[in-house]
């Protein structure tokens, strides 16, 4: 890493930090358990990290830890997604209720 | 080519992911923001897949089919009530994953590491590790393979720090010369042991402060390997995470009045609680039958329902929704009044009430509900403690003081569903059950409240 | 500029866009002026690129031009700042108006 | 090490910058996002200076000096009413810093440009020159110096176009071929001259919206020197910029009731307003005498002051504000109901009346007064015409139908100042006018509410 990639990073990192502090506090009470899973899916994206050290083939050691990442972080995705979908579908307005 | 495909989709699943989060900030928008989030996590594992540095595939499809087969059933089958176990593993997950990228990155490159990627990789490792080990712990006390309790010894504190410091220490080390490798494992093996170290101390019930902490650090080690492999929208992902992280743990802790120093370094220094120093309340306390109960919400014209952890406990979330049609269907106006901690997690009542199929507009914040006390002819407590406690508004000495409640006893009247005189959470005795306007319904909050239904459902409509 | 600046200024410019939404969407209907004063401040951010061409004396036209734009922009930070602090010394709610 | 003090500096000023639009969304923190601003753009400027490309410093402090002898003195004498023309005015100016850094850098480096570059490049001249010479003619229309009413023609959006299209079509014919740098010049013609037809066909009383999305254009232009330049503070910045004009013009255009489509792209196809159509009112109109006026008021027990335009114009401010305070010290409560587009400019009326006075918490936005107004004794619209007239509620075939309005209407009476019967900015009669609760007061805005002011102050507070 040079130290240029490393200024971009910070550029992306303080960028981003602000951005979910301002997205996150509209997120109201009401939904503050899905907002646990849907961050623990988006988590998942270590999933990207993950992939290349699995499928690089370099050393024996780092394609086992590759795979067991690519298996941790998959169950965080899948898991994530699924749950918060699930979660949200039971969150219903007294209009809706009687489908 | 094929690169700038690779950045822009890049891109475009950052901005899908902060865009999942946006539309949380509406139950109407909120399935739409799943979607969002589906669809940039497929786009950024696609853009990866297409990547030259990934040459065999085989190992790839193994973690993809063994994650899934373990992650479906687990979305699938959760009980609701078991959400903040499933955060907590979840975090244990993410973090593992980030170490083990960590840990490979460091092997594959070392000793031709340079100073920046070894201090992004000893951030990325260290936190990975701490926090794998962390929230296994945390996962093992609220599922209650562990003991909930804090086991806490002299020197605890000093222990700790000195462990952290030295891991520091060694890896600072490492950043300034990379070549000496010989240090990395012990690093990690120290990591390890101090995230356990970190939760011994911790009761079972002031672990939800210490998920959304851990979720952060999770967040911050997957944007920390962000830097490490120089990927964007792993450093996106990895701050979003790490700011929900951090302000919902800000959240709470105000919501328990609890000082924001105590949250920034989690464990130490708990908070001990004495229930000992208090003077009892001498006044006696009223208890009532179904019957009795029933008999005074046959008259109500609105009724507010306070819901709080013992409603988890028995998960009587069902038949509480069942009362309040009951009641509706009689003319009775009900509202479900939510406090920000009420529960074990936050947004805990919206959930379980969500999934009995409680419209969420009957679900009313705190600031909002206060006002309409006074006007409520009922507030049935169920399950709920500390978030009732009018101690926090007038008696210094309290754990709780100062903390905001929902101000039950301005109703005029209140039954309190809970199996005994036991204290809540915060260990201290509630003066509410002893005013002449409570009256006490002992027992599981589930019986209690179908024994009410049934009282209720034996009267005509017509009274 | 390479193509992995392009990349670099997307990022920042998508993620920037997105805060100021953000942010700028919390704004009171109230403040809307002194927004508008302020971001006309900001924009005088033009200097630093203005500056660049000024000081660096490689042609005349690259001068005269690079002047030009400094005068430009430090009439608007200068001018922006200042207005933007008059207007809010003016706004004061009532119970600090008889000070 | 001075490139990395540089670097930390442009993003320290970046995030200043966020922070001082942050601190806007609340008055009591405002000033501290002035201050925020002000220290990111010294810090900005103080990493420029130091940057090796600066080789020498005589011309950047002519240019500081004269720049600043310039904006000191405009914004200490600028008066509030001249707002709109000073934010035209300061668009032109950093449009015009954004084109003449372009034009340099395009003849510094042809021909040995990129594509990448000159895309940047032409994005930045383009948008910059277009906006300097429209950002000048819509400062010349709102002060007075060009004729405010739209000067159309047969064919004008089809040349208009026309002239876009070759502009654009030469700068992409540049991109693809860098070399052929006599296109260049042509292309910032063009575009200087594009800027000046576009606003002809605009009125003065549209100008503020068109003025807002001229400081979005000068943003975009502003982020794309921004990448010409490979600096990210530029970039942050114009991207803020930007965003923040769009969102003004979108408001605005939401409370004007124009289609968004009709804002984006700015001039073209302006709607044309026929007053002709409509049907006269026949109803008699009631004028009152500021004596008659004063005696309602004296019994009043909640006036709501509805302030528009025509305040601006009297520059009455003041003398509503000692309206206002007459009132308050008699014991009628007083509140001010602020139309979001009444006036010429986004918070127009909160900005006279702070500056006459009038403290902020009795400024009452739309949604929140509307309720009050039939509570209300007396409404008096000062000023104000379109904000108020009941035919968006129900007259479909008006220009301002469907736009959200203040509900003076139901107010128990109401009184009116202005001069004559002359319809608003919207050109069309107000059957507000014609209600027998109406009072018109004909005169200007100022001396009408002088003449009230006396004959309240005539009479005894003791009532
Ligand atoms: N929500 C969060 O994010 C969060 C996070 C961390 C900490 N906390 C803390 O948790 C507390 C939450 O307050 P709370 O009022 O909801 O709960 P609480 O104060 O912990 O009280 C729960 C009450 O429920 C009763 N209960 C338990 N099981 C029951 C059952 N099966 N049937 C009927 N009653 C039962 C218990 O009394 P019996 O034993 O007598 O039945 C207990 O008094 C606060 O102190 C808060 O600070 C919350
Ligand atoms: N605020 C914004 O951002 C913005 C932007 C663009 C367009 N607009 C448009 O501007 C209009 C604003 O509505 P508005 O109700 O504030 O104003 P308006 O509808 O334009 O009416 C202003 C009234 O003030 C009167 N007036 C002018 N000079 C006066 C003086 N010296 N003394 C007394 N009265 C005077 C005029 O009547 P007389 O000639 O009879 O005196 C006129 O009817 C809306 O149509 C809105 O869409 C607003």
């Amino acid at each position: 890493m040079t130290i240029s990639n490393l200024e971009i990073g910070l550029y992306i990192f303080v960028l981003s930090a602000f951005l979910g502090f301002e997205v996150i506090r509209r997120v109201p009470q009401l939904l503050h358990t899905p907002l646990m899973s849907m961050t623990n899916a988006i988590s998942g994206i270590a999933l990207v990290g993950s992939l290349l050290i699995a499928g690089a083939h370099r050393t024996t050691l780092s394609t086992v830890l590759g795979t067991l990442a690519v298996i941790a972080s998959t169950i965080n995705v899948v898991s994530g997604f699924m749950i918060t979908d699930r979660m949200l579908r039971m969150f219903k307005r007294r209009d809706e209720r009687k489908e | 080519m094929r690169d700038n495909i690779i950045a822009v989709s890049y891109l475009a699943a950052g901005v899908l992911f902060i865009l999942a989060l946006r539309w949380l900030s509406s139950p109407r928008t909120a399935r739409r923001g799943v979607q969002a989030g589906e669809v940039g996590m497929l786009i950024a594992v696609i853009a990866t897949l297409l990547r030259s540095e990934i040459v065999s595939y085989e190992w790839i499809l193994v973690g993809l089919f063994i994650g899934s087969a373990i992650g479906v059933p687990m979305a699938v089958f959760m009980p609701m009530t078991a959400m903040p176990q499933r955060t907590a593993l979840s975090h244990a997950f993410g973090a593992l994953a980030a170490s083990m990228v960590g840990i490979s990155e460091f092997y594959l490159h070392t000793p031709r590491i340079d100073h920046f990627t070894m201090g992004a990789l000893g951030f990325e490792v260290l936190l990975g590790s701490l926090t794998f080990t962390g929230s296994l712990m945390a996962f093992g006390k609220l599922q209650g393979i562990l003991p909930g309790r804090p086991i806490v010894y002299r020197g605890q504190n000093v222990m700790n720090l000195s462990l952290l410091a030295v891991a520091v220490g060694l890896a600072v080390y490492l950043v300034v010369d990379p070549s000496v490798s010989a240090l990395f494992p012990i690093v990690v093996v120290l990591a390890l042991v101090f995230g356990v170290l970190l939760i011994i101390p911790i009761g079972g019930a002031d672990m939800p402060t210490v998920i959304s902490l851990l979720n952060s650090y999770a967040g911050l080690s997957g944007a920390a390997m962000g830097f490490v492999l120089n990927n964007k929208v792993l450093i996106i992902a990895g701050a979003l995470d790490g700011a929900s992280g951090f302000l919902l743990s800000v959240i709470m802790s105000r919501a328990m009045n609890r000082s924001f120093r105590n949250i920034m370094f989690g464990a130490f220094g708990q908070v001990q609680i004495s229930a000992a120093g208090e003077a009892v309340d001498e006044r006696p306390v009223r208890s009532g039958s179904a019957e009795e109960a029933a008999m005074v919400l046959e008259t109500a014209r609105l009724v507010i329902i306070v819901p709080g952890y013992g409603m988890a406990v028995a998960q009587a979330q069902h038949k509480v929704r069942e009362l309040s049609d009951l009641l509706t269907r009689r003319g009775t106006e009900v509202k479900f009044a939510i406090h920000p901690v009420a529960g074990r997690m936050p947004g805990h009542m919206n959930v379980l009430l969500a999934e009995a199929d409680v419209p969420y507009d009957q679900l009313i914040e705190m600031d909002e509900i206060n006002s309409d006390f006074p006007r409520a002819d009922v507030a049935i407590v169920i399950g709920a403690n500390d978030v009732t406690n009018p101690a926090a508004r007038h008696s210094q000495g309290s754990p709780i003081y100062g903390m905001p409640i929902l101000e039950v006893d301005k109703a005029q009247s209140v039954m309190v569903i809970k199996r005994s005189m036991a204290p809540g959470f915060a260990g201290i005795e509630n003066e509410l059950y002893h005013e002449d306007k409570t009256m006490m319904l002992f027992g599981d909050a589930k019986a209690v409240v179908g024994g009410l239904v049934h009282e209720l459902s034996q009267t005509g409509v017509a009274v």
